[in-house]
């Protein structure tokens, strides 16, 4: 009985109209909630948490780049969840949601990456230090890269689907042993004069804002990603019936 | 099956002798190349153990694993021998072993066998030699596992060769990073058993994923035609 | 030996031909006819398990798939090119039978020059030699009259019509009718057509 | 014919997106493998201005023109469009023109405009940066140039890669021995002239003899058919 | 337009077949028949000027050449390919007689798909469509019926004969005779046959 029922959970799961159907609710609830966490993060952060005591105001960019260096890892693990379960159940909504979350998952490693470096002028005095952390970011940026190239040489949207998911899937076994061995190289060759390893004793009113950017970011990464998905389900089912009604409706509404 | 395979991998390296050549002179000219363009590397290490050197010459290896990677499955896609291979091979899993075998027995371990010497050219101390010798063989079956899953998705694109690259390269860092260290902590003085393990730990893994992925990258692959 | 249960192949999401229903028996030669574009490679393939996107069912005993590309190394000789594949298969690989096929097949003079200096009839020919030596039943050919000269076309029609008599199967991709006695002609009707006509589903 | 080559070129450039930024990527990627592997260099160079990374840098790039050389005649060839080019084409001259100076837009050139990035990250001196741009823009164009000889010859052979390797790094050797030390001389402010110079000429002297023996050459591989 | 005098290809030195003397004039249709490695294809690319191993002499007029490789790129459509090679030759591109050829072949309907989607006739259609855009006089085909289906082969036909009404000429290999009127049939003897017939020179 049980398993029927999960059985028949895992197949509707598969059915781009259900997932389309399921997440029209989530769309405008996650929006908000992103907009109202970014700017309550935001304004909390930049002018209301104290300056840092030997930062100054530089500290502040942390709310920006700590969100974004976390969710750049947590889109890349998601996408290679979905690899794995393209590949072993080949469902197709497992490559809308690769497809979806790679250009933002580009985009907000490059952000990490960016906001770092202008983090990096004033606090270690260059734009860039090679050191663990910078290193397996511009790493993960590289394996986005990789997919993305991929995906752009595949014309067959199938094929597509199924060596991305592929590649995603290596490349997640792999972070791990990339982060620590980049982590292991680092306390081995540089000063720890930088070290990023410690977390900075910081009081909460500093940790608190962050707190609640992270959170922004992740709504908004959900935000993105399910529109993008569901604006790629609408292309691929574009003949479909469920489509030309839902489009009417939505006129008629 | 596997001694047919065997036979069929070892003709075609004797009679494409650059097979096995050509990896190697890559190798010694690129070295060379960087010993002309910054001469200082080499004087430098001349008066005290060059940590510079290790990370070379692993560099070096890696590029010259990756040029050599870009045509391990581009001929037999080409004429059709994978897909007859896939069809009918008993068992597909072996015939990619071998044919991965052959891919590092050809560079991995040629290049494995000359790097003292490489390493005499770009300063490496002479008690750190052997374990060059060492760190090579351990670290490059590694480069040709993970190195063949990209060659298996790319090779049904005319434009492989970089795309290769971008997925590939990051993949090999960890081998780098810990193929260099075990030299350079070879050169001094110090304990390398940590990155014997890792480097043994890493071809491991590798040895238990790369066959399945590059099956599985090669099926993507001939569905492309 | 080989059934098609409403099998129609597919790509990009796109039907290419009506949906078939086939049943190949042991001793049957089924010539697959059609357009060009009407799906023959396409559904050739993905009875050989090369192409997955497809609606409908089938199911296939052990085969032989031959291609557009012959599946010859172009550094080996014929010789060494079918005593590979012998040994792929798992078979005892004896010398002499092999030469024996190139021999059937005309390229004796042709068995120990590497295959890329072989004409493309001769590479054909050498091909052809390796269906010989294959104990497989059902085989699945695409265009195999293809550069073949007169001669060659007269050895391939009764090397096809010796398989089924002694018992095997050959589903055969051709533009040109193959004289094999009891063959059975299935021509693809391509989906468009079909639409064109007004019968849309 | 020139516009409708453009056109070509053009659209190719377009449909394989891979082609502008796979070798900027390549690029990318193995400066951060060199440095990765060989930190000291960019600690060193923090103390004084490093003549090292000049070289590495100009290495690197000649190796990563290499990459994108094998596929120069490919495809072209592999499809029959090449043997259709120089049986057609009013000026076969310019269409081997045309296909070099695209091979250079979409390398050296890209890679020249993003040159002093990869001088901040090697540790190039600052004030160096501008002049390691304009010695990739005087030098690279022999890269293309010479290397399209190399990738004429080898294109008809399935191994190329790693043969061209041999066949033209000798050839880029005088561009990388005057492009590093032009940087060298700007980061110790000294005259760059004599560099200018230098590889102006290597730059004019590959162009007056490149396309003949592109010709050449890609006539050779077409007989080999 | 095209003579041959005593013309005979070499391969490593040996020559492939008894030395051959033609003239082709405007209007005629020469069938290039022969076995399987005769040395068919190796004779048109000599013609072609791809091939510099030969004895004797020839001389041709401008020509158009469709060897085994189509030279169609395939990232290109078929329009696109058309455009590019009607520049090639300093032609004026008309789109919309370009867009003609590719209907009159039977690929309108995949002129914007890129080529290397295209099934194996298809190709071979989009590469008859640049023989009807050029205006070169002599053809040179290398079996031109590969992958065509019977509409395609009859379209040859009509093509081909047309061609050599307005005065072009073609030479052609092939395994299956192509009913033009007025062709002349060549067979190239290999050398080899000859030498064990006892006629050896
Ligand atoms: C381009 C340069 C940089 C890169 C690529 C980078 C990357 C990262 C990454 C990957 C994380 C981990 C996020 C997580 O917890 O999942 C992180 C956290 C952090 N980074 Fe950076 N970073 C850079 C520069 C800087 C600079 C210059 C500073 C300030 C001195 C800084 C301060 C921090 C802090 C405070 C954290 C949070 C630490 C923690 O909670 O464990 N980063 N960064
Ligand atoms: N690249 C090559 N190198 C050496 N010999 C070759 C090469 N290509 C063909 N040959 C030999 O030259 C002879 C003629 O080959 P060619 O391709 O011209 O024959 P053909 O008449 O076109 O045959 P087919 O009907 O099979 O196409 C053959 O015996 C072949 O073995
Ligand atoms: N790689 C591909 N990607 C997308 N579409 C393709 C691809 N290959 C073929 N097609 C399309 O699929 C259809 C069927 O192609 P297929 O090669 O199966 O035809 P066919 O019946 O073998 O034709 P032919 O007689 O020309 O060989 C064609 O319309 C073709 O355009
Ligand atoms: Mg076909
Ligand atoms: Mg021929």
């Amino acid at each position: 009985m049980v398993s029927e029922a999960l059985k028949r959970l895992w197949h509707k799961l598969g059915s781009p109209r259900w997932f389309f159907a399921l997440t029209t609710p989530w769309v405008t609830g996650l929006g908000c909630a992103a907009l109202i966490l970014l700017l309550w993060g935001t304004v909390w952060g930049l002018a209301f948490a104290p300056a840092d005591y030997q930062q100054g105001n530089s500290f502040r960019i942390m709310y920006v780049h700590v969100p974004a260096a976390m969710l750049a890892q947590s889109l890349y693990i998601g996408m290679g969840v979905a690899g794995f379960v393209g590949l072993v159940w080949r469902m197709k909504l497992a490559d809308v949601a690769i497809s979806a979350s790679l250009p933002l998952g580009m985009l907000v490693t490059a952000l990490a990456l960016f906001s770092g470096s202008v983090w990096g002028a004033p606090t270690w005095g260059s734009w860039w230090e090679w050191d663990g952390r910078t290193v397996s970011t511009l790493v993960l940026f590289f394996l986005y890269v990789g997919i993305f190239a991929l995906r752009e040489a595949i014309l067959d949207s199938t094929l597509r689907a199924r060596a991305s998911a592929l590649i995603a899937m290596v490349g997640t076994i792999n972070i791990p042993i990339i982060k620590y061995s980049v982590e292991w190289w680092n306390t081995l060759h540089q000063p720890a004069s930088f070290s990023l390893t410690e977390k900075p004793a910081m009081p909460s009113e500093m940790w608190l804002p962050l707190l609640v950017m992270a959170l922004g970011f992740y709504c908004f990464a959900a935000f993105v990603v399910l529109l993008r998905m569901r604006a790629e389900i609408l292309q691929r089912e574009m003949h479909a019936r469920w489509v030309m009604q839902w489009i009417t409706e939505r006129r008629v509404a | 099956m596997i001694t047919s395979a065997l036979r069929r991998e070892l003709r075609i390296l004797v009679r494409a002798k650059g097979s096995v050549i050509n990896p190697l002179a890559f190798l010694l000219l690129s070295t060379m190349l960087f010993v002309i363009a910054a001469p200082a590397l080499v004087d430098e290490a001349s008066n005290r153990p060059s940590t510079l050197a290790a990370g070379i010459l692993w560099t070096l290896v890696l590029l010259t694993q990756l040029l050599a990677l870009d045509s391990m499955y581009r001929r037999d896609f080409d004429s059709g021998v994978l897909e007859q291979t896939l069809l009918n091979a008993q068992v597909p899993f072996v015939a990619v072993l071998i044919r991965i075998l052959m891919q590092w027995l050809s560079t991995g371990f040629i290049i494995a066998l000359c790097s003292p010497l490489l390493g005499i050219a770009l300063g490496i101390a002479p008690k750190a030699l052997l374990i060059t010798l060492f760190s090579m063989l351990l670290g490059t079956p590694a480069l040709s596992l993970l190195g063949s899953i990209g060659a298996s998705v790319t090779v049904g694109f005319n434009r492989g060769g970089i795309i290769l690259a971008l997925l590939v390269l990051p993949l090999f860092l960890p081998t780098l990073i810990f193929g260099a260290d075990m030299i350079n902590a070879a050169q001094l003085g110090g304990s390398i058993m940590p990155q014997v393990y890792a480097l043994g730990l890493i071809s491991l893994i590798s040895l238990a994923i790369a066959p399945f992925a590059t099956l599985a990258g090669l099926r993507i692959s001939l569905e492309m035609q | 030996m080989l059934t098609l249960n409403a099998l129609s192949c597919e790509r990009d999401g796109q039907a290419l031909f009506v949906p078939l229903n086939l049943a190949v028996e042991s001793g049957d030669f089924i010539e697959l006819m059609g357009a060009n574009g009407a799906g023959k490679s396409t559904l050739l393939r993905t009875l050989a398990g090369l192409h997955s996107q497809y609606l409908g069912q089938y199911q296939a005993d052990a085969f032989l798939y031959q291609g557009h590309r012959l599946g010859l190394d172009g550094l080996l000789s014929p010789l060494e090119n079918l005593a590979w594949f012998a040994g792929l298969e798992g078979q005892e690989i004896q010398r002499d039978a092999l030469l024996d096929a190139l021999a059937t097949t005309g390229v004796l003079g042709k068995a120990f020059a590497p295959c890329n200096t072989l004409s493309a009839g001769q590479q054909r020919r050498a091909a052809m030699a390796r269906w010989l030596v294959s104990d497989k039943v059902l085989w699945l050919l695409d265009e195999p009259l293809t550069a073949l000269d007169t001669d060659a076309q007269t050895l391939l029609r009764s090397i096809l019509a010796e398989h089924c008599a002694k018992g095997g199967a050959v589903v055969c991709a051709t533009h040109s009718p193959i004289d094999v006695a009891g063959k059975v002609t299935v021509t693809l009707q391509a989906h468009d057509e079909l639409l064109q006509q007004g019968e849309a589903h």
